[in-house]
């Protein structure tokens, strides 16, 4: 039955004050999260101390079971609590781990899971990604990063690039190649690596939005046999693809606040236009301007109608519509609209959205930022693999 | 249910039922037959309908409708929209036999919403005048009051099956000004002394007429509505229309993604099929993300009828959605196909002259996001909670 | 030394005098043409009639040399000539014919010079083309009609489709495959064919823009020896590549008549928004009107201009800019601008511009049809075949 | 020559020699130690530039300068933008030195053009405000007559070069109305008593400033043209400048081009080189046409400019078109580098930043396109003969 209503009971109502009453008393006001590039030492304290918080709620692991660290509530009780996070530009639940997480549920051992669920659950321990090789980018098949068994520990050797969160992180998910003679993703493992282990150095890669990526470099790091997640030479279907791939890289069944910026930085600029006067005029009345904003709201509540597709076919088990698609699809429609968004959102400002901060800059700043950020729309796959992906799988058409 | 995108079972059966009618009773030769043919309509695809009750299909039971509700109107359109099927339906009963239930007397809907609903009965909507206007200011045709009637003097543009009509649904002006205030209805019969009608095709072969009104006389009887209130009711029956028109878009979008991606598939340029090559693959999922997109504005926008929800800024933003998706899906699946889609034996213009119709139909782009705004107020984007 | 005036000198101006004065006595007032798609048979008659008109001044071979019924003009003549046909909507030179001769001027014979550039010249004889077939349309190297020699005659049998103006024809230029061994465009030769041949049979297709094509089919057609344009199997480069399907599908070196309607058009729709009014008020001085009108305007200039960098490389000898990427860039641009351009006009024009004709049309129908006529931009290859051409053979990126 | 889009001989060396050096004395790490230095702009890059005469190109040679044309001018622009040399040639030259050569007094030109030409002086227009507005109701800071003085009062931002700057060329409004009568220009001292000024950093590590006029005393000595009456001048200056910046622009855009085709053939992805996918294909040929379209139509702008030919209309065309390539060309270069595009280790962020300063300077695309239209009057688009 089409309903678009997530909490149409009064628990539900009452769960969404609940979250909503957490956000207002531990949400320093007026702050705001720039997530996963911002380098700001306070900003981080302030990100991690907020996290605990949530953990100390066991909210991060919302769904999961309790012995995990979780609460064992529902999907829609978690749609409610990531629609209000959103909402309230709260920071992101730390994003690889929560990654990590969903392959440690699908994949881990019960061991594993006793392991790394509870730290990744209270906020206590932090996970980078490590994926991405200079080589090997939206092609992950061909990552060389390769790890071989000598007796019960896996011996690892490689290098890693744009490692996001990972200089932030005591633990990474590694993938590396476990046979080298298979040929593409057919011998891809995923490793669970403690950052200090003996052999790991890392150097920082500074990125267009003042964020610090990692280079991560692996000598001879031995790993005990209990590292590996999941089945050797599985990774790529097991967690890559089947969780890591889609995962990192929402919309997945529930909004979440970093993709949400997009809605909070509309409404931000329709607030400027508002308030703003051109020659004596607000913006908001300049009929190119409207037209503007009615095209960039269409995208907007597109990509918000998008996430309600995602949850209805994950939760109900049925496609809307004739093919299983939406995932990809939305992926694809949401990084190709986002830098069109930014641009357009500059524009509409006017040359003065150029300025970087102080009291001449225009909504603080904050757009100037989000431009160049939506510069990393390549960041959990490109657009043309989204695309390629929808046309090949999704659509049929030949490879 | 919380969240759930999925027709429940009488929609699903509305669905599956009018998909196989309109394969057996309209297969694309009667779409093609049509265009050619006197008839404004095929008769017996209409009758068809009525044997199922579909031309009442929301009416009242008591006028010999179905009693559905608007997602079970809105099942059935995705279905118009795939079939193409030639059919009188959203001007008749989505447009002037809904508004003779909103508005009309005990009498007017006596009258004929029984005979609507059995396919006795035609009533179109005339309400587009020459500058093309979808807002109230667009109505300027002038209503006098004149002892008795009304007199009618104007023109009235793309008015469908005026032809066949019994009646059209005119939108007139009373006083003067350009707001709400003073737009009223009236149940005028096309071949009333002062109504002349003239055939203006459109390239979907649409039978579409401009009707000129000069001293036409309407009793004051036939008002349909507040003489001069009828804007409000109007407006959300054309929106609601518009929401349904874009469930054709999407219907239509459905068949063309499907004959689009069957040709990339099987021709074979430069020694593999073109479906293989990155520029067509992007063409293919333009149209499947133009389709995505307007599918789930638009059943947003049916839920929130549905629920009695306010909707006009959501319907607002599935056809301008819808709009440009109609241009948008239609033109990749012609790049897809080059040569041959451009040639009229094969079937996509058939769906491509249609979507260039119903772009525009009941609202184009550029109203219905400026229309978004409006109704958006100081909240164009509305906190999750109350989407 | 940078230059965009055509015409600096006296005895230029006198000449584009003259080609105007021509044109003001010949062209009936207020006749349009419509060019290919124009199946109207009194339009056509005086299509031809003003063609032969043109040949008696021996215009249409302005450039070719005296003995094959040209005047030995400059390159600068004719683009001042194309200029003025263009502005006065003249009807565009016979397209197929100009092709064939752009052809037998390089690689024909004398005497298949003497025998057919005359007839053209003079607007007698009307080629058509056989190139695109139903399996081969941007894919030519893949035609199957085929050409064996039998004794001194070759022998043609296959079939052609989408043929332009061969209903109208009396000669057709056909490429066909002469080494059923050899593959793909390596051996592919061009015929000159008389459609009163036996063995010819032709069939309707009709257009979405009310125009015909034609399916021609050829069964045991014996052509005489010199039938064969160009080397035998040389086709690709000589003919089609070289000439055929470049000159075909301007803009080549100068203006024409048949893309230039795009010029035409917008002056139309401008003329339009001056003079409608709606509330009151000008179209034209709508801003989200005007800046629509602005972009397309960009878009129109930015196509005259490309006629001038065209012009300037082929005259001068020297590339603009430091690839030889013109001419496919031209053509990729226009044919990607074309329907957009056409969308857009109908939306400013607005939902009375799917009127197709009486008194209740605006701009009397043309938009509409030119709307239509604009689903046709993959004639002479398609949008997406001249990227493919650009991006490697003009950008050096790989195949 | 008739029809000509090549460089004559002069330009071409021009080129050249300029390629040459920016190559030699502006490699890249130069762009890259200029963000973060204290000095404004190299000092000894400019030197050269004055050692080469190209501070004062087109200054009167009775000034210090090489009487160069503009077309001259423009042949160099291409290799400012290729190089993104971070001197205020643009500002200082292009900008307040062709005010000054244009406007100024005997003395005033005297005073201050060999002293540019020599690299001894710098001066640097003070144009927009907080609004944003381009044209000349963007112009509302406060002349008001005092004495021998005029009194500034009023906010100028995206001052570029002001804390280095000998002069700024500031344009005032002296007394009511937003149109172009009341327009001036006044020679101020960044360091007389009442002008502040505020760092304001942008994306491109421009050396922006917003400057604050407090009761500034201008003697009338230091005004520059005709007080009220300099709109005309200054409004032709920006739009000459306006088609350099699409020079620059076109630089950047061959070698963003160059970078991305190269990246494009040699990054290995899926087993062969990404420049395979027609989705990178389309992305590069997108950088080589919307340069190529910038080219022609900055190329025409030129042209006009240097024979003499109106050229408001054509410049506007030039730099709309170019802020759309400005944006565009960088966008599908990020798209191709993914990944490594984003981090400032790799130079393509070095244009795109510059890029993005370089979109709405002395011009968005909004405000072009509307001048284009404005400036075509009821011929927008005119016959070949006079183009």
């Amino acid at each position: 039955m089409v309903d678009f209503c997530p909490d149409d009971t009064p628990q539900l109502k009452a769960w969404r004050g609940e979250v909503r009453a957490f956000l207002e008393a531990e949400l320093p006001g007026g702050m705001t999260f720039d997530y996963d590039y911002d380098e700001d030492e306070a900003g981080w304290d302030a990100y991690l101390a907020f996290w605990r918080k949530v953990g100390a709620k066991k909210w991060i692991g919302l769904t999961w079971p309790e012995e995990f660290g979780g609460l064992g509530r529902s999907a829609i009780e978690r749609w409610i609590l990531q629609e209000e996070f959103a909402e309230y530009a709260a920071p992101s639940h730390p994003i690889i781990g929560m990654a990590v997480a969903a392959g440690l549920l699908r994949h881990g051992t019960h061991a594993q899971r006793l392991r790394h669920l509870p730290g990744i659950a209270s906020g206590a321990v932090q996970w980078g990604e490590g994926y991405s090789e200079p080589g090997s980018g939206s092609d992950l098949a061909s990552l060389t990063t390769r790890a071989h068994l000598d007796g019960d520990h896996w011996v690892l050797n490689g290098q890693k690039t744009l490692g996001t969160a990972a200089h932030r992180a005591q633990w990474m998910s590694v993938l590396a190649r476990t046979d080298p003679e298979a040929p593409g993703h057919s011998a891809i493992s995923c490793f669970l690596v403690p950052l200090d282990a003996p052999g790991i150095q890392m150097l920082p890669l500074h990125n267009m939005a003042d964020g610090q990526q990692n280079q991560t470099f692996f000598d001879n790091v031995r790993l005990p046999a209990d590292s590996l997640l999941g089945d050797v030479n599985k990774a790529w279907n097991q967690i890559w693809f089947g969780l890591g791939g889609e995962a990192l890289d929402p919309p997945g069944p529930s909004p979440d606040p970093y993709r949400y910026r997009i809605v909070r930085m509309l409404r931000k600029v329709m607030s400027y236009c508002r308030e703003t006067r051109h020659r004596g005029r607000p913006l908001m009345e300049d009929p190119v301007v409207r037209l503007q904003l009615a095209e960039l709201l269409e995208g907007v509540e597109a990509i918000r109608t998008q996430y309600y597709e995602s949850y209805s076919n994950a939760v109900t088990g049925i496609t809307v519509g004739p093919r299983p698609i939406a995932l990809n699809l939305h992926q694809a429609y949401y990084k190709e609209f986002w830098p069109r968004f930014a641009q357009t959102c500059m524009e509409i400002v006017g040359p003065m959205a150029q300025i970087q901060g102080g009291r001449w800059a225009c909504l603080n700043g904050e757009l100037e930022h989000y431009f160049r950020g939506s510069v990393s729309n390549h960041a959990g796959g490109t657009s043309q693999l989204k695309r390629m992906v929808l046309a090949t799988r999704g659509l049929g058409l030949p490879r | 249910m919380s969240i759930d995108l999925n027709f429940n079972e009488q929609q699903q059966l509305i669905q599956n039922t009018a998909r196989e009618f309109f394969q057996k009773h309209c297969p694309i030769d009667v779409v093609r037959r049509a265009e050619k043919a006197d008839e404004e309509y095929p008769a017996d695809l209409w009758r068809g309908m009525a044997d199922l009750g579909w031309l009442g299909i929301t009416f009242p039971e008591a006028y010999g409708g179905l009693g559905c509700s608007f997602l079970d109107l809105y099942a059935l359109y995705g279905e118009l929209g795939r079939s193409l099927a030639p059919v009188p339906h959203l001007e008749c009963v989505a447009l002037a036999g809904t508004l003779v239930a909103e508005l009309g007397s005990e009498t007017q809907k006596a009258e004929w919403l029984p005979r609507i609903a059995a396919g006795e009965a035609i009533l179109t909507p005339a309400l587009m005048e020459p500058d093309g206007l979808y807002g109230p200011d667009g109505v300027t045709l002038s209503a006098r009051r004149d002892g008795d009637n009304f007199l009618l003097n104007g023109v009235k543009l793309l008015v469908a099956y005026a032809k066949s009509a019994d009646r059209l649904v005119c939108a007139a002006r009373i006083g003067t000004g350009d707001g709400a205030a003073g737009v009223s209805l009236f149940l005028v019969d096309p071949k009333a002394p002062g109504v002349s009608l003239e055939k203006t095709t459109n390239m979907a072969s649409a039978p579409l007429y401009a009707v000129i009104f000069k001293d036409v006389a309407v009793p004051t009887s036939d008002a349909l509505g507040e003489v001069g209130g009828a804007w409000p009711v109007l407006d959300a029956t054309v929106m609601k229309a518009a929401v349904l028109q874009s469930a054709m878009v999407v219907g239509a979008g459905e068949v063309v993604l499907d004959m689009t991606a069957d040709y990339a598939r099987t021709r074979v340029q430069f020694g593999q099929p073109i479906g293989r090559h990155q520029a067509v693959q992007y063409l293919v999922t333009d149209i499947a993300i133009e389709q995505n997109l307007t599918r789930n504005l638009a059943l947003r926008a049916a839920w929130r009828i549905e629920s009695g929800r306010s909707f006009l800024r959501e319907a607002a933003l599935a056809k301008a959605c819808a709009s440009k998706a109609a241009a948008a899906m239609t033109f990749a699946a012609h790049e897809v196909h080059a040569g041959i889609g451009f040639m009229l034996d094969y079937d996509l213009q058939l769906y491509t002259l249609r979507a260039k119709h119903w772009e525009s139909n009941l609202g184009d782009r550029r109203h219905c996001l400026e229309r978004a705004m409006a109704e958006g107020g100081d909240d164009p984007l509305p906190h999750f909670q109350h989407a």
